[in-house]
């Protein structure tokens, strides 16, 4: 009884923050003298409006809800992993590499697509476990180590793309040479999606949402997170845990990233990770690190991104709006759980 | 209706149901025609993209009947998740029956866009897929590319760098390092050579032009050069006139810098005709594309079935370098040019429009590679695919 | 290549180093306070953004810089609300205003892109500037440059060398004990916060009225130097001293990489731009190797006196960050 | 200063922790205040000392009616409060330490303020060195430190909490001392304890606790009897545990030697039985906490080896040597023990050996949780997370998740912060264990729980282990004198205790 009043009150707190996130963004679109209703509503039309745009949202949500999964288990061991967008870009880049090897052979084409994608998830658990070992071994906090190796994979990336991958005579931002279509994933109809990147994110969804919720694994990762030397003295191999926890966050980063390549850009671009992963970072605090959240609320920013289209076709205002709207709602959101819990724990 | 689409062998591709089902047709004005542009960057930036937005407001306004859309930040870093080819979908969506991709970036994409959207007409800016003489000839019976010869916009500026410079010492700040940028680059060197010797009959052994490339068309902090630096070195070393070739106006802006701190440092921006207000002070003239008389041109063939499909590298209107009806790229000497200069610039303009090609042999590449015969001219073929600087430029080519 | 071109060289370093030494002595105000503020990179990028319209539309340097402080107190304040009084993690506040902040200032900045504002030009310092190498190095930089120059010492100095530094040292180290030494532990970490964001928030309008002047949106060029700064702060220490050289470093490679970019055509010119990062992490290895179990048990093994030389090294090199940083202080 | 508590209420929750407190100090006195652990004596004094603000009642100064709402305020009063555990700030200097907090010039010149340090401090016979680093003192020094700075401050009122835990004898009794002289000159001491004979010696008069309620106040000289029935609302029957030891060696240490800065700890020989219990006595910070972690593989040893059931494990992690049967519990539950946030379920869950499961049995964990909770009488749920347990059950939770064959248990303060009953509770569990040929090895401050419940027992000076003490051969008065230093010609060797062990 008691646990449903609290529970009821709380979903009245996240309600009051996603209030006040409408109303901030509201105010910031009158200050720009545009219309907030005709912009939610365009928004809403711009991602939902037709299947084209819907199957473009879903393109967003793979990688996103993908890197999300990612996130929370590296969350779960309490672990900021910021390094994510890096992982992301070396499983992108791993994954360029490998096509472009067998680019003129005569190997099957699939086989081609599973051994980078493979090689993908390859690149990005290397760069998570290079995060790992620098916190567990050199005490190099998580946050820094992370940022530094975003950059370097960035440098590698951009390096790559002007240099030694880049176009006969022209480096451009466009990227790599496209491959050839049969090394694409196959999309459905004149979609952009592929069920192959659906079922593979769907498969990581219920794998997370089990292993958090529900294997000894996860628990010990929680108990890792929660409290490291009480879950060592409790026989958990902590460190061990860490590098694990590092390793599938870097394999669902990768893979995202080694979809970007084969689903959707079908070459290497240079802002391949595209920021999923700072937004995969603020879904997870969003929906306050519960996986069963993952897929609608990934849905959900996707949407955001890209019914926010929209504004500058019609309105002529800027598609940063989208962003603010996401980092606004999740910023609410928890300064309403901290209200919340000043007043309730106050009683 | 152009005659093109019938023959397109992409036929199997099935058409996305959008376009069709739009419900923007019913209650319409007769037969208005939307076309939209897919730009790189902001539409506003007083670069590069705003060249292309002003073209088709221009187009708006000499040709009724036809309404504009864009959306702006065309990239992965701002628009993450996109593609260049479904955003120009958007815009079919929202009732375009033509799209521009403005940047040589979306070059993919416009490929895979016009495949894909056989009805739709396709303008590539600063694409060559269209040119049977190039390199990457793609024929597609629904695009057309298009290109300024912004070689004579860069001679000029080299002209009015060099007639400026007391020092000898020029700067180009360069993008990244590709065919066109080395292009560029190379003919600003060949106008500043040939003013610094013809006009002021000095040794082109004192002639000092510099190329630092940042790595990119702007700064990213952390992956490029910082171009503020980069013009600051420029200043500390004697350069006294930075020709910029990137996105953003660092150049000018540090040439402001120091002439307030009493030096003697001018700058020569690019891509915007309105570039020069961000320091007029300082501004010698921008090298500036006017896409609007081209724009102009295929959509009226759009619209009256005169379409087809090609290759243009569109040159200057040597009768009047600032026409906006005439011009294909422009000229617009700045505020700070001094008048004996002008003078001069003036009689090198009369002479590129009586026919003198700068573009001629003897001339090494920079390693010392012969490139040009004494005698012999380039080809356009040459010019656009430039394998390096030039003999005397100092700075990377690759 | 002459002196003088080097000189000139190492006096822009200094310029350009100064945002980047306004925003880690902030940072370092505030994380020594016990605050973690990683809104930064958001932050300098709003502020700097409402710095540039408030300087264009006033044509008034001054009102630009205030308007970067108010903005850098007005997100540190939010910081200090939710992870002081609210009692919410000081890290995924922070993280979450750092994206809304950068977005929200390419939003509201888009109708100002490329407008012509004031710049701020170096005012020489009359006698001083004369001086051989010094003079140019440090006496014909800008206002902000002077200032962000005088904030490394008096930062310093306040930190170590006056009573308030000395209680600021123990709100970060050990909040209980600084309260029943009867210091207002919340009030003087909403203290701190907020003057170490407004600091930040100088950084902003540092960049767009004088370093990098002008506003270009997303191509501004500020986007990352908010992390960048994060990482100094680390990696000095939470010294001002080592974290200024620390951004001054920075700024140097910057300049290095261009200088050598003609002649070491050997080194891809990313090298030079992403050597601070791999830097960086070694720099914090270094720095923390000393406090990891596997180094304690491998000097174990080492003989005695090996053992007591390597230690000391190690203990030499280790910065150990403010002990209650990114922890709420509780009375009970 | 006079003090005058009226009606004092403060509640934590469910516990109301000072009920009605209703009673007066008089300026010039060392005032005890006296109870059992959780009995109230360190809220009341938070409450003086501003540290915490009481639900209800008032406090008068000399009359005054006051309100404390800080320990700024309390400064100003001239209230200072020396907490449990010091609370001063380990990196910094010892001038720092002295000078942070107090009023004064805004630049920090030391010169000035270490002569007057100096001045004070020899007052007292204390010798801080002013540059030596907070880290680098003991328990003791840190309390001097913190008195001086007190004084410094003018506190007219000084309370201590616990001072004597964890001091040695001579800095006790330069402690009481300096506290008498200063009781002298008029001011008020308050002297907040549960071990009868500080207060003995020291107090003019006391005031005891219960439960949260004043339950009297007695004025010296005092019936010890007296004291102990009304700390505890009734006379404790303790009942002597026996000893189990069997022949067989379960556990050695040779040569051992290890270094934690600032102890170091060389060449330990030691065997244990099983069945075997054993005490480390000293000084908080002598070194028997190093020890203990050595002994549980948490430190690797500098030299020499650690035999557990004839295997030896030198050098091998925690994990190895709880594959081998050894087990640690450490003395703060929360931060080392039980994992915050997870419930009672959870950890059960988590130590239970789990043969390649990889989903969790809900059902099954629920019910073994049930069952240790009913074995182990642990007050809460199987969804209670485990912060939100007393202390006394946290404790309680940490033992029933041991696993049922150990060879070996290490424990910190087993009984620390507990009620008596429950400690006995505690030893009962352990001494059944015992008696399945568990050995036993643990820390506490207690020396009476050590004579109590040990076969033998370890003494650690500064970084020295003496040989091990036969427990039925020592009284309570050499074993203080031990841990202070003193007498340590008194040894057995090994081979003796095991003959007068095995041989009654
Ligand atoms: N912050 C708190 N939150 C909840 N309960 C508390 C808190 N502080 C004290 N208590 C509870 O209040 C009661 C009295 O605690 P207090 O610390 O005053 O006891 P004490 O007499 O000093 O005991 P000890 O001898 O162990 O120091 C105990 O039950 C304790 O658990
Ligand atoms: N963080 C908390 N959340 C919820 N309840 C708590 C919390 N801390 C303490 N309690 C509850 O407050 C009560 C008192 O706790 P406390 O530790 O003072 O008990 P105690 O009287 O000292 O018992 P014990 O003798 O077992 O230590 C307990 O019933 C406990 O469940
Ligand atoms: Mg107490
Ligand atoms: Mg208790």
């Amino acid at each position: 009884m008691k646990q449903s009043r609290t529970r009821s009150l709380s979903i009245l707190f996240q309600f009051g923050g996603l209030i006040l996130s409408l109303g901030f963004v509201t105010v910031i679109l009158l200050l720009v003298d545009a219309n907030p209703i005709q912009a939610f509503s365009l928004i809403w039309q711009g991602a939902f409006g037709n299947p084209t745009r819907i199957a473009n949202v879903v393109v967003a949500w793979v990688p996103l809800a993908l890197v999300t999964c990612g996130v929370l288990v590296t969350f779960t061991a309490g672990l900021w992993n910021i390094g994510i967008e890096g992982q992301i870009t070396l499983g992108a880049i791993f994954t360029t590499g490998v096509i472009r090897l067998f680019l003129n052979t005569s190997v099957n084409p699939a086989l081609v697509i599973i051994i980078a994608m493979l090689a993908g998830v390859v690149g990005g658990i290397l760069w998570a476990l290079l995060a790992g070992v620098l916190k567990v071994f050199g005490g190099v906090n998580e946050i820094f180590g992370g940022l530094g190796l975003n950059f370097i994979a960035t440098a590698l990336n951009i390096g790559l793309i002007f240099g030694a991958w880049s176009r006969p005579g022209v480096a451009s931002m466009s990227g790599t040479e496209p491959f050839p279509e049969i090394y694409w994933l196959p999309t459905v109809g004149s979609f952009r999606f592929s069920w192959y990147s659906i079922a593979l994110t769907l498969i990581g969804l219920v794998v997370i949402y089990f292993l958090l919720q529900n294997t000894h694994f996860g628990l010990k990762l929680k108990a890792v997170g929660k409290g490291i030397k009480s879950a060592y003295r409790l026989g958990i191999p902590t460190w061990q845990y860490m590098m694990l926890a590092f390793l599938v966050c870097g394999l669902f980063a990768g893979l995202a990233g080694a979809l970007q390549v084969v689903a959707v850009y079908h070459r290497l671009i240079p802002a391949i990770s595209s920021g999923y992963g700072f937004m995969g970072m603020m879904i997870g605090m969003l929906i306050n690190y519960q996986a069963i959240w993952v897929a609608p609320v990934a849905l959900f920013f996707a949407a955001l991104n890209i019914g926010g289209i929209q504004l500058p076709i019609i309105m002529k205002l800027d598609s940063t709006l989208s962003g603010v709207m996401q980092g606004s709602l999740v910023l609410f959101i928890l300064l309403m759980q901290g209200v919340q819990q000043r007043i309730l724990g106050k009683k | 209706k152009p005659k093109a689409p019938a023959e397109e062998p992409a036929a199997p591709v099935e058409e996305p149901a959008a376009p069709v089902e739009e419900p923007a047709a019913p209650v319409e004005e007769p037969e208005e025609f939307v076309f939209g542009i897919l730009m790189v960057g902001p539409y506003n930036d007083r670069g590069y993209s705003q060249a292309h937005y002003e073209a088709g407001l221009y187009v708006e306004e000499k040709l009724p009947g036809t309404r504009m859309i864009y959306l702006d930040s065309v990239n992965t870093a701002d628009r993450p998740g996109t593609t260049p080819a479904q955003l120009g979908e958007e815009l079919v969506a929202q009732g375009a029956k033509m799209v521009i991709f403005n940047s040589d970036d979306m070059k993919d994409d416009a490929i895979e866009f016009a495949k894909n959207h056989p009805e739709i007409f396709v303008i590539h800016a600063s694409g060559d897929t269209q040119w049977p003489d190039g390199e990457n000839y793609i024929p597609l019976d629904n695009m057309v590319n298009i290109m300024g010869r912004m070689e004579y916009g860069k001679m000029i500026a080299g002209c009015d760098a060099a007639l400026h410079s007391e020092t000898g010492s020029i700067g180009y700040l360069g993008p990244l390092i590709n065919e066109e940028t080395r292009r560029l680059a190379s003919a600003a060197y060949l106008g500043a050579k040939y003013c610094w010797e013809e006009y002021l009959q000095l040794d082109p052994a004192d002639l000092n032009f510099r190329v630092t490339w940042i790595g990119f068309w702007f700064n990213i902090p952390g992956f490029t050069e910082d171009p503020s630096l980069v013009a600051q070195e420029f200043i500390n070393s004697d350069v006294d006139v930075i020709i910029s070739g990137i996105d953003t106006t660092e150049g000018l802006i540090e040439a402001r810098k120091a002439a307030g701190e009493g030096a003697r440092v001018f700058s020569i921006p690019y891509d915007y005709i309105g570039a020069c207000d961000e320091a007029p002070e300082v501004c010698l003239g921008v090298p500036w594309f006017n896409w609007g008389p081209a724009y102009l041109r295929h959509i009226t063939n759009a619209t009256t079935g005169n379409w087809k499909a090609v290759f243009e590298w569109n040159g200057p209107s040597w009768e009047d370098l600032n026409n906006f009806d005439t011009t294909n790229v422009g000229y617009l000497p700045g505020p700070a040019v001094d008048p004996n200069a002008a003078i001069l610039l003036e009689s090198f303009i009369d002479e590129l429009a009586g026919g003198l090609n700068l573009w001629a042999g003897p001339l090494n590449l920079q390693d010392g590679t012969p490139w040009l015969a004494a005698g012999e001219f380039a080809t356009d073929t040459q010019v656009w695919y430039l394998p390096q600087l030039l003999e005397g430029m100092e700075g990377r080519s690759e | 290549m002459s002196g003088d071109f080097i000189l000139l060289g190492l006096a822009g370093v200094i310029a350009s180093g100064a945002p980047i030494v306004l925003a880690s002595i902030g940072e370092t105000i505030s994380e020594r306070a016990g605050v973690t503020n990683l809104s930064l990179n958001g932050l300098i990028i709003f502020s700097g953004m409402m710095g540039f319209w408030v300087a264009v539309e006033t044509d008034s340097l001054f009102l630009g810089f205030l308007t970067g402080a108010l903005v850098g107190a007005l997100v540190s304040a939010i910081v200090a609300f939710s992870s002081i009084t609210l009692k919410q993690s000081q890290v995924a506040v922070g993280f979450i205003l750092a994206i809304t902040t950068r977005d929200l200032a390419y939003f509201l900045g888009n109708p100002i892109m490329g407008l012509q504002g004031p710049i701020m030009l170096s005012s020489p310092i009359p006698v001083l500037s004369q001086i051989p190498i010094l003079g140019p190095l440090f006496f014909q930089q800008s206002i902000m440059t002077y200032a962000s120059i005088i904030l490394i010492f008096l930062a310093w100095f306040w930190i170590y060398k006056t009573r308030p530094g000395l209680m600021l040292q123990g709100i970060g180290e050990k909040p209980s004990a600084a309260y029943v030494r009867g210091a207002n532990v919340g009030r003087m970490r909403y203290f701190y916060t907020i003057l170490g964001g407004t600091l930040v928030g100088l950084a902003g309008p540092l960049f767009t009225l004088s370093v990098k002047a002008g506003w270009k949106g997303t191509i501004t060029g500020l986007d990352g130097i908010g992390w960048i700064a994060l990482a100094i702060t680390i990696f000095g220490g939470w010294n001002p001293i080592r974290v200024a050289f620390g951004a001054y470093f920075f700024a140097f490679l910057q300049w290095l990489g261009l200088v050598l970019q003609s002649s070491w055509t050997f080194i891809p010119s990313q090298v030079l731009q992403v050597a601070p990062f791999p830097l960086m992490i070694l720099t914090l290895l270094l720095v923390n190797l000393g406090n990891t179990e596997w180094v304690a048990r491998l000097l174990a093994t080492l003989p005695d006196g090996v053992r007591e030389r390597v230690k000391k090294l190690i203990r030499s090199l280790r910065s150990q960050a403010p002990a209650a940083l990114g922890t709420p202080f509780e009375r009970e | 200063m006079n003090i005058e508590f009226k009606k004092i209420n403060k509640h934590f929750g469910a516990v109301h922790a000072n009920v009605d407190i209703d009673f007066s100090i008089n300026s010039g006195t060392i005032y005890g205040i006296l109870g059992e652990n959780g009995a109230g004596k360190s809220t009341l004094m938070k409450i003086l000392s501003g540290f915490i603000q009481p639900d209800s009642g008032e406090i008068l100064l000399d009359g005054q009616q006051v309100r404390i709402d800080s320990p700024a305020d309390a400064i100003k009063f001239g209230i200072g409060m020396l907490h449990q555990d010091p609370l001063d700030f380990p990196p910094m200097l010892v001038i720092d330490n002295f000078i942070v907090g107090q009023g004064g010039k805004f630049l920090l010149s030391h010169k000035t303020v270490i002569k007057e340090f100096q001045e004070l401090q020899d007052q007292f016979g204390f010798a801080l060195d002013p540059y030596t680093y907070v880290d680098t003192l003991t328990v003791g020094e840190r309390q001097q430190l913190e008195i001086l700075r007190l004084l410094w401050l003018g506190a007219g009122v000084l309370i201590l909490d616990e001072p004597t835990t964890g001091i040695s004898v001579q800095q006790k009794e330069k402690l009481f001392a300096a506290l008498k002289v200063l009781a002298k000159q008029g001011k008020t001491i308050i002297f907040v304890s549960h071990k009868l004979e500080d207060v003995e010696i020291m107090c003019d008069q006391v005031a005891i606790l219960r439960k949260g309620q004043l339950v009297g106040e007695v004025v010296a000289p005092y019936n010890i009897n007296q004291l102990v029935e009304m700390m505890f609302g009734k006379q404790i029957v303790i009942n002597e545990p026996k000893s189990r030891v069997t022949d067989e060696i379960v556990f050695e240490l040779e040569n051992f030697s290890v270094e934690q800065y600032p102890i170091t700890i060389e060449n330990v020989h030691f065997r244990m039985r099983a069945g075997e219990v054993i005490g480390l006595a000293g000084m908080e910070g002598s070194g028997q906490d190093v020890l203990l972690r050595a002994c549980a593989g948490l430190l690797r040893p500098v030299s020499g080896r650690v035999i557990v059931n004839q295997k030896d494990l030198t050098g091998k992690t925690y994990h190895d040597f709880m594959r081998h049967g050894v087990a640690f519990l450490p003395a703060s539950k929360l931060e080392e023990g039980l994992v915050p946030e997870l419930t009672l379920a959870e950890h059960f869950t988590l130590v239970t050996e789990h043969k390649k499961q990889l989903f969790i049995d809900k059902p099954f964990f629920q019910n073994k949780t049930k069952q240790k909770i009913d074995d182990y009488r642990i007050v809460g749920q199987p969804e209670t997370p485990v912060e939100a347990l007393s202390g006394g059950n946290q404790q309680r939770a940490s033992l029933s998740m041991l696993k049922d064959s150990l060879s070996i248990i290490l424990l910190e303060h087993p009984t620390r912060g507990l009620d008596i009953e429950s400690a006995m509770y505690m030893w009962d569990k352990l001494k059944e264990r015992c008696a399945g040929c568990t050995s036993i090895f643990f820390i506490s401050a207690d020396l009476e729980e050590i004579i109590r419940y040990s076969d033998r027992i370890l003494v650690f000076f500064s970084g020295h282990v003496s040989e091990p003490q036969d427990s039925s051969k020592i009284s309570l008065e050499q074993l203080g004198q031990m841990i202070g230093g003193k007498g340590w010609d008194r040894t057995l060797t090994d081979e003796e205790t095991y003959e007068a062990i095995s041989h009654p």
